[in-house]
């Protein structure tokens, strides 16, 4: 018998220590020697790299985006901005298109997660529930996904492209379209705000392996290090 | 020993109200056009018209590298023939043009790219062209710096080795025909910038340069990477090329390293070694018009990071100069040499994107009979602008046309 | 052995610590922060290498690298510049182009052959008779080229690369630099600090006179106002240092890129920076500008900054006797400075006749130091090292010789323009303070400090802090006008636009009130007649030789740099950059009696300084996709291959026949990854007119839970893509597109819709499905029992009437994983295509394996497919078609339907024009004669012509004879038509096939479709 | 040179994310208006401009957007539209 499991395009040379089987998914909570615990986000010395590539992401497209409310939430008006509610970040990509991630969050807070508890009331003409409205399409499985976060999460992206994320104009939550590593990305950068700096990004999944490397190998000076989602949702949550 | 310092290509004289003969553009096609009309035709009233001076654009800012494995059986001759002419030239202009035929060796990184080779070579080899497909390991021991693993993102899977092509001096070239040419009569006008072209009932009657009016019934437009937009400017007539900038750059000199010339496609990379001893490179080229011979920090990285995988020992060298040309692209990489047809006797001469080197004598001596008989010989018959609308592009590339110049 | 001074507050050397490196063999110790040239020099040794061309001895001249003089082999790397490499423990030293040693070099005597070797004399020599040419120019490569590479030498170290974003980028870490770096950083713009020294400092650093600041008062000396400068500057939260860090290229939109050479704690060798500014100050200062007379290059002789410096900086007194030919005030500075420390100086020759500052005139005379005014150097003697010089006057009527093993020469200085020049700014010649200087600056680039021809101190600051508040008005001009008006980094009101503005003009009027630009020295010449005066040191190219070049008809600097080579070499014009033109000017008035022309400067191109391939190409990371089976397929025995973006299993075997992989196709059932297809959603109210724009069929027609096949043209015609589009919705559709195309669908669609403006969406799902290609006689049998396991008894039913041939379904295989199935047949059997999501894909093709193990399943690869269709002759785009093959060519026609004008469909104008044209290629098959082997991919079809080529063709085990798909002229395309095949390496020997019917294999389609 | 295009979505970014399309020769024309000569002149011919012309790019390495800018092929730089009047 043939075991049903998803595969991660990412994986990181660490040992997990603990684990959750999500929806097919073998999510990594947590790995061995991840540092400190519990993690304080705003006080730490240390470089982090997780993989969401099993998160939840939507692809969203109409001509009229101010109709379109995903999980009810509007979707941001100026171009390249991103709007973060609770679990749902949305990315506005152009005048027709935005793109949704479903993060995980901490599970003791209030906040809910978008996928599994949003309710939509409309019967029909759905425009917020991508599972009803056909101007959504389901793209987790198009990229990987990763997030990076520590002090020097731009010494490490600064290798890697050209891209300015400390530019003053931006106001975090912001989408950046554009290379890293060669490789066509959206990055949205959460926060600039010292140890608390860090960026979510994603590409086409294909390139899962050699991107790894690539940020690896830069971020080997500022000792980044693998961690699991947990470390991921203390970070989100303090934002 | 070498007696008085004259000047090579005569002095500067004023120029004429009439020529017989009007060559726009001071290159390597002007100069060898203007050549062979004096000395194969008589033609001698010949003024070439040059903006800035000789070997100012595409004659002294290319590879050097000539070579005769073209793809297609029109352009295989007209190649061969052009490198069939260095030794020739170098006798006859009494000018050293430094052709060091050290052969070319051209790198295959698949399966697929080694097909494509065979079919160049046998192109070749059908018409009397030396060239072989070798494999990796005879690539290496042709040149012990390649690197052969696998480990790298274009693998060697061998090579189009062509021993008959080398490198040769661009610069003596320039001075040698020019020499050459005034020899027999023809004057050069450097720092004189044609500015119009007249017509009179579908005929030409004069040139307009900075210098005056000149009155001439034949114009041949060959100013390299300058003529599309010259002929439209001035004609009005429109053409399937876009101007593109291409870089290249050597490193210090080093003691002899590289004994043939390597290329790859996949890398858009080149390397040769110089008479000087530079590793002289070339690149890819950005694939937007431009007008423009500025550098750039994306190429000479490019290249850097290409050679780093190929050529590894070139790590251990440094950069040292890096400078563009222009290279007039056509759809199918092959030339425009037309002419006498929407107006009599205008011709022009261009499109040869990054072949223009290597072809320059034979393109000159063709275009020299074309002019002097009106009608275009065998040889460059094919390389007509009409083909373009009757969907006969030449081949030269397989590469399908987007809406973005190939190279 | 050169005594060190090991006391002096400028040292950048610590005494106290010794670095022990070999040269030639043996152990030499220099001092931490030692060049290796300066280490060598106090080790004594004053030759470090031979010229190219006449293997004249040269030594340290500068310390900047200016000129190949002080290059050597350092660890195996040719071409180093020793006079600004720092010391490491370990080194290995070695000379260049030497035959014996540096000092005494068999080669030596072609200094005497020079007669022999005019300007351009190569051109004119050699070929005649032409069997002489191959053989000299075998001994031209062998002397040309100064240091050696191994072929299989490997560049130690690591190489990184960044690209820093900032606001203000400052080239040069002196003290105009330093000032616009805190100007520009106290307005909270982020500022960049590129220093190519390891230390900050520039001009100030080594000079100890009095730093003439009225806010100081305090008799503070220049190297101090440097130290207070750069702890300033270090410790700004806005300003980040580059220190050892040159700037080697300055490109439009103020792109700036250089490289640092890393520390001891640094963990990169060298790293490439790239940085995209908005706005940049250049504050490189200057370089001083070589003195022209007879030797003027002989080991001994060096510039006063270079005395100056090894004293101050290194501790080194350059020579025992040293005699002084300058043109300027820093001249008489340094000769004053160096008799303090220690220097005997013979005599003091100054180009002036008059305007030097009195103060200096003062000091020297009380020390009694000889100051000839109106006098230069005329000739260096010594045949290895320097051993006297004569002095004259300007015109040459007296003259007077010393002895002496120094001689510090300098005609004056000259801006290093370098970096405004490549970022498009235009030079003139100004004669007062004998620059080129800018005449138009690039856009939003300020120069500062001594390039402009300021010598005062405070003037040179000042001008370094209205450089920054230029730049710093520019960065907030561009925050203003940004396109987000969301602002929250930079206060950037039209208020603080003002403010700035006018601590602009306040800054600018105080710098009038300052000392302007100093006069500088004229062009001098020593009046001699050149035939060893070198204008560039790297190509041995003397005055005499560009006095050739210009009778030859060269009138242009940058013609003559070419003839004769002056300032191609190593050290990038350095040393010619400033002479050459203003020789040439000269000359070429002289020679036409004219009034002088103006002289016009020599290109100079990047990289400013060379920089090493491996620092350039950085890390350099190979990007490759993979699909979710890459390392069950590796496992596998897949022999991988790099195709397009991707990384694909080519063969399963060594045998690249792929004939086990063929036959279990053919005869059992195989399983290939075709996840590398290009998959698409495209839906929106527009959706079909997109369609119908892009496929040359009618799109109309594709009906739900079909598939439809068709192709994608260019506007010449050329198919560019092909693939299978299905009906998800009404304007819903999911279609599939060539490997090699799926990056640029989407690019393409919206291309050619651009003028429309329909509503419609696409969606690359290319990664998130992964696509098993399940083919052979028993697929049928192996996907029942994949999908029999829990589907409902109607989707279970698969049978050739349920699921016919081009018939597309939906499955869930365990109520978990979604299925999109296609019944197609490209390999020509029963055959399906699994669209599964990508994280799935390893489960599903494990189910598939289980289930086929019965029917013997087994991986097949690219190359067992290729021959697999080829069979079939079934296309592959690029293989059987090509730029001069269109739609109709390839036997595809229909496929296009000619009604749907409105669509203006891409290509069916060019195909409409072409229809009828009888000269175009066309696709055949055909089999090889008497049982003959297949032809190479790539062989001709000729007569006394070639008429076309072979496409793909093999030696087919499925139908045991040779066949293949050729491209040939229409005449050729009949069927019996006997093609004769021209092949490489056939020496004339042609082989023959014969036009046949198309496909080969299985003819009426059965096995593929029922 | 540096080239540099501000992206209607993105900015202004580096001219290496995007691809050149073309210049401006207007909307696609009518099938049946089509001669081989007017094809050749929408499909192949250039103006080849030494100066200001307007032409299509597109975003590949972002958005995906195609846009046309104004861009001087002396200097291979964008500039306004009111320059290229000039």
């Amino acid at each position: 018998m043939v075991e049903i499991k998803r595969y991660s395009p990412v994986s990181f040379k660490a040992s997990p220590k603990r684990t959750e089987i999500r929806d097919n998914f073998t999510v990594v909570l947590e790995y061995e020697g991840e540092g400190q615990q519990p993690f304080d986000p705003s006080n730490s010395k240390d470089n982090y790299i997780v993989d969401l590539s099993h998160i939840t992401r939507f692809d969203v497209q109409s001509s009229n985006l101010d109709d379109i409310t995903p999980f009810g939430i509007k979707i941001p008006q100026g171009l390249c901005e991103s709007y973060l509610q609770d679990s749902v970040l949305i990315n506005r990509m152009n005048r027709v298109q935005a793109s949704i991630f479903c993060l995980p969050v901490k599970k003791d807070e209030s906040s809910k997660e978008c996928q599994f508890d949003f309710q939509c009331s409309c019967d029909s003409d759905c425009k917020c529930d991508p599972k009803k409205s056909s101007a959504y399409t389901e793209t987790t499985e198009v990229g990987m996904c990763m997030a990076i976060f520590g002090k020097n999460t731009f010494s490490i992206t600064e290798k890697l492209t050209s891209l300015d994320f400390l530019d003053p104009v931006k106001k975090t939550p912001f989408l950046y379209q554009g290379p890293m590593s060669h490789i066509p990305c959206q990055i949205i950068t959460l926060s600039r705000d010292g140890a608390k700096s860090g960026i979510i990004f994603t590409a086409s999944r294909g390139y899962g392996k050699d991107m790894t490397h690539a940020i690896m190998d830069a971020g080997a000076e500022f000792g980044l290090k693998p961690a699991g989602e947990d470390r991921f949702k203390s970070w989100a949550g303090s934002l | 020993m070498f007696g008085k310092y004259k000047p090579m290509w005569g002095e500067k004289t004023q120029l004429k109200s009439s020529y017989d003969v009007v060559i726009i553009g001071g290159g390597l096609h002007s100069l060898a056009t203007a050549y062979f009309l004096a000395k194969e035709h008589g033609i001698t009233d010949v003024a070439i018209i040059e903006k800035n001076y000789i070997g100012f654009g595409g004659a002294g800012r290319n590879t050097a590298i000539v070579r005769a494995n073209q793809r297609t059986q029109y352009n295989v001759p007209l190649y061969k023939e052009a490198l069939d002419l260095w030794p020739v030239l170098t006798k006859e202009l009494d000018y050293n043009l430094m052709f060091n035929n050290c052969g070319n060796l051209n790198l295959m990184h698949s399966e697929a790219a080694m097909k494509a080779a065979r079919m160049t070579i046998a192109t070749a080899q059908f018409h009397g062209v030396e060239s072989h497909l070798i494999d990796a390991k005879e690539a290496k021991e042709l040149v012990p710096a390649l690197n052969i693993s696998e480990d790298i993102t274009y693998p060697i899977h061998g090579a189009m080795f062509h021993p008959p092509g080398g490198v040769v001096r661009h610069d003596a070239v320039v001075w040698g025909l020019a020499r050459g040419a005034a020899k027999h009569g023809v004057e050069i006008h450097q720092q004189t910038e044609a500015i119009a072209i007249n017509t009179s009932n579908g005929k030409i009657v004069s040139v307009e340069t900075s210098r005056g009016s000149i009155s001439t019934n034949k114009v041949l437009i060959s100013a390299g990477g300058y003529s599309a937009g010259l002929i439209y400017k001035m004609l009005g007539i429109k053409l399937p090329i876009s101007v593109l900038t291409i870089q290249a750059m050597v490193t210090q000199p080093v003691k002899p390293l590289l004994n043939h010339v390597v290329s790859s496609g996949a890398y858009h990379c080149y390397a040769n070694q110089t008479l000087k001893g530079e590793i002289a490179t070339g690149a890819h080229m950005d694939h937007w018009p431009n007008y423009t011979t500025q550098t750039t920090a994306h190429y000479i990285k490019h290249q850097a990071e290409a050679l780093s995988e190929f050529l590894p020992c070139l790590r251990g060298l440094r950069f040292m100069r890096i400078w563009a040309g222009l290279a007039d692209m056509t759809p199918d990489m092959a030339p425009i040499l037309d002419g006498n047809d929407q107006i009599e006797g205008f011709y022009f001469n261009c499109g040869w994107g990054y072949f223009g080197f290597k072809s320059c004598t034979a393109s000159g001596k063709y275009m020299a009979q074309f002019m002097a008989d009106g009608e275009a010989p065998d040889m460059i018959k094919p390389f007509n602008l009409k083909r373009y609308e009757q969907h006969k592009l030449m081949g030269e590339t397989a590469e399908l046309v987007s809406y973005t110049p190939n190279n | 052995m050169v005594t060190r001074i090991t006391q002096l507050p400028t040292l950048r050397i610590d005494p106290a610590q010794k670095v022990v490196f070999d040269y030639k063999g043996k152990d030499y110790a220099g001092f931490k922060g030692d060049t290796i040239a300066t280490a060598l020099y106090h080790n004594g040794v004053k030759i470090f290498g031979r010229s190219l061309k006449y293997h004249r001895p040269r030594g340290l001249y500068s310390l900047d690298g200016e000129c190949s003089n002080t290059c050597m082999e350092v660890d195996g790397i040719p071409n180093v510049r020793t006079e600004n490499t720092l010391l490491k423990q370990g080194m290995k030293v070695k000379e260049q182009n030497v035959k014996g040693s540096a000092e005494n070099d068999m080669m030596g005597f072609i200094d005497k052959l020079d007669f022999m070797m005019p300007a351009g004399f190569y051109y004119r020599t050699m070929h005649k008779p032409a069997v002489l040419w191959p053989v000299a120019m075998k001994q031209i490569r062998k002397a040309a080229g100064i240091g050696t590479i191994s072929p299989d030498f490997e560049m130690p170290g690591r190489f990184e690369q960044i690209f820093p974003s900032a606001d203000v980028v400052v080239i040069g870490g002196g003290p105009a630099g330093m000032n616009a770096a805190l100007a520009a950083a106290d307005k909270g713009l982020r500022v960049v600090i590129m220093e190519s020294r390891p230390w900050l400092g520039g001009f100030f650093d080594y000079r100890t006179v009095d730093y003439r600041d009225s806010e100081y008062k305090k008799n503070k000396q220049l190297y101090i106002r440097a130290k207070e400068l750069a702890s300033k500057v270090e410790s700004h939260s806005g300003i980040r240092v580059f220190k050892h860090a040159s700037v080697v290229g300055t490109y439009t939109n103020n792109l700036v890129t250089g490289f640092q050479i890393g520390g001891e704690k640094d963990n990169f060798t060298e790293r490439y920076i790239e940085i995209r500014a908005k706005s940049v100050v250049v504050a490189a200062g200057c370089i001083e500008r070589p003195l022209l007379f007879e030797n003027n290059e002989r080991p001994g002789v060096m510039q006063v900054g270079c005395v100056h410096r090894l004293a101050r900086t290194y501790g080194i007194i350059a020579g025992e006797r040293a005699v002084f030919s300058v043109g300027h005030d820093l001249g008489l500075e340094a000769a004053i400075d160096l008799f303090d420390l220690g220097m005997k100086i013979l005599c003091v020759a100054d180009v002036r006749e008059d305007g030097q500052n009195p103060y200096l005139m003062i000091e020297l005379a009380k020390r009694n130091i000889l100051l000839l005014k109106g006098w230069v150097v005329s000739e260096a003697h010594g045949s290895k090292r320097v051993k006297g010089v004569t002095m004259t006057t300007l015109d040459g009527t007296i003259s007077r010789d010393f002895e002496c093993d120094l001689v510090a020469a300098s005609a004056g200085f000259t801006p290093i323009n370098g970096h405004l020049t490549l970022a498009h700014a235009k030079l003139r010649y100004d004669s007062h303070t004998n620059f080129f200087v800018a005449d138009t600056m690039p856009e939003r680039t300020y120069s500062a400090g001594r390039m402009l021809g300021l010598e005062d101190s405070l003037s040179i600051e000042v001008s370094g802090m209205l450089a920054g508040l230029k730049a710093a008005l520019e960065c907030k001009k561009f925050y203003d006008a940004g396109i987000c008006k969301t602002s929250d980094g930079v206060a950037n009101s039209q208020e603080s636009i003002n403010q700035l503005s006018s601590e602009i003009d306040t800054v600018t009027a105080k710098l009038k009130e300052l000392p302007g630009t100093a006069r500088g020295s004229k062009f001098v010449n020593a009046p001699v007649k050149g035939r060893k005066s070198f204008i560039c040191f790297d190509e041995d190219t003397t005055i005499k030789n560009i006095k050739q070049a210009v009778e030859m008809g060269f009138d242009v600097p940058e013609l003559i740099k070419r003839f004769t080579s002056a300032g191609t070499g190593p050290g990038q014009g350095g040393i010619p950059g400033h002479n050459l033109p203003l020789y040439v000017a000269k000359y070429t008035a002289a020679k036409n009696s004219s009034s002088g022309s103006h002289p016009k400067p020599t290109n100079v191109r990047p990289p400013l300084v060379p920089t090493f391939i491996s620092t350039y190409a950085g890390r350099k990371h190979i990007m490759m996709k993979r699909t979710p089976m890459d390392q069950m397929q590796r496992a596998d025995g897949g022999v991988f291959r790099k195709i397009g973006v991707w990384e694909r299993a080519r063969y399963f075997s060594n045998d690249f026949s792929c004939k086990k992989e063929i036959e279990n196709v053919r005869n059992n059932v195989g399983m290939l990854d075709g996840s590398t297809l290009g998959k698409f959603r495209i839906h929106g109210p527009d959706a079909l007119k997109a369609l119908q724009r892009v496929y040359v069929s009618d799109m109309s027609k594709v009906k739900a839970g079909r598939i439809k096949y068709s192709a994608m043209c260019n506007d010449d015609g050329c198919v560019i893509d092909d693939g299978v589009v299905i009906k998800l919705g009404e304007n819903d559709y999911y279609f599939t597109t060539s490997t090699a195309r799926a990056g640029s669908t989407i690019e393409w669609i919206r291309y050619h819709t651009r003028f429309d403006g329909w509503d419609f969406y696409l969606v690359n799902l290319t990664d998130s499905m992964g696509v098993i290609n399940l083919s052979g006689p028993n697929a049928r049998k192996v996907l029942q029992k994949v999908i029999s396991q829990d589907n409902d008894a109607s989707i279970q039913d698969v049978s050739n009437e349920a699921f016919p041939f081009s018939g597309y379904r939906e499955f869930m295989i365990k109520n978990t994983i979604p299925v999109k199935a296609m019944r197609l047949g490209f390999v020509g059997e029963l055959s399906y295509e699994l669209h599964v999501p990508s994280s799935y894909m390893v489960s599903l093709w494990n189910m598939v394996k289980e289930a086929g193990k019965e029917f013997n399943i087994q991986n097949f690869g690219v190359e067992a497919q290729n021959v697999l269709r080829m069979e079939k002759c079934h296309i592959i785009l690029g293989q059987e078609s090509e730029q001069r093959t269109n739609l109709l060519d390839l036997g595809l026609g229909f496929l296009w339907d000619r009604t749907k004008k409105d669509a203006k469909t891409i290509g069916a104008a060019a195909l409409r024009h072409a229809e009828n044209d009888p000269t175009r290629f066309r696709l055949v098959g055909f089999k090889m004669e008497d049982n003959g082997r297949a032809p190479n991919d790539g062989a001709l079809i000729v007569d006394d012509k070639v008429r076309g080529y072979v496409c793909t063709a093999r030696d087919s085990f499925t139908l045991n004879e040779a066949v293949g798909m050729a491209l040939v002229e229409s005449h050729l395309a009949e069927i019996g038509t006997r093609l004769a095949i021209f092949e490489d390496e056939c020496k004339g020997e042609l082989i023959y096939g014969k036009v046949v019917p198309m496909p080969f294999y299985d003819p009426d389609g059965r096995r593929m479709k029922s | 040179m540096s080239l540099t295009i501000t992206c209607p979505v993105c900015g202004k970014r580096d001219g290496y994310e995007f691809r050149f399309g073309g210049e401006d020769k207007g909307p696609r024309p009518e099938e049946d208006s089509l001669t081989p000569q007017t094809w050749c002149e929408y499909v192949h011919l250039n103006k080849s401009v030494a100066g200001v012309q307007k032409e299509w790019w597109v975003h590949k390495d972002g958005c995906g957007s195609w846009f046309t800018i104004y861009r001087n092929t002396v200097m291979n730089v964008e500039v306004q539209e009111s320059e290229a009047c000039r």
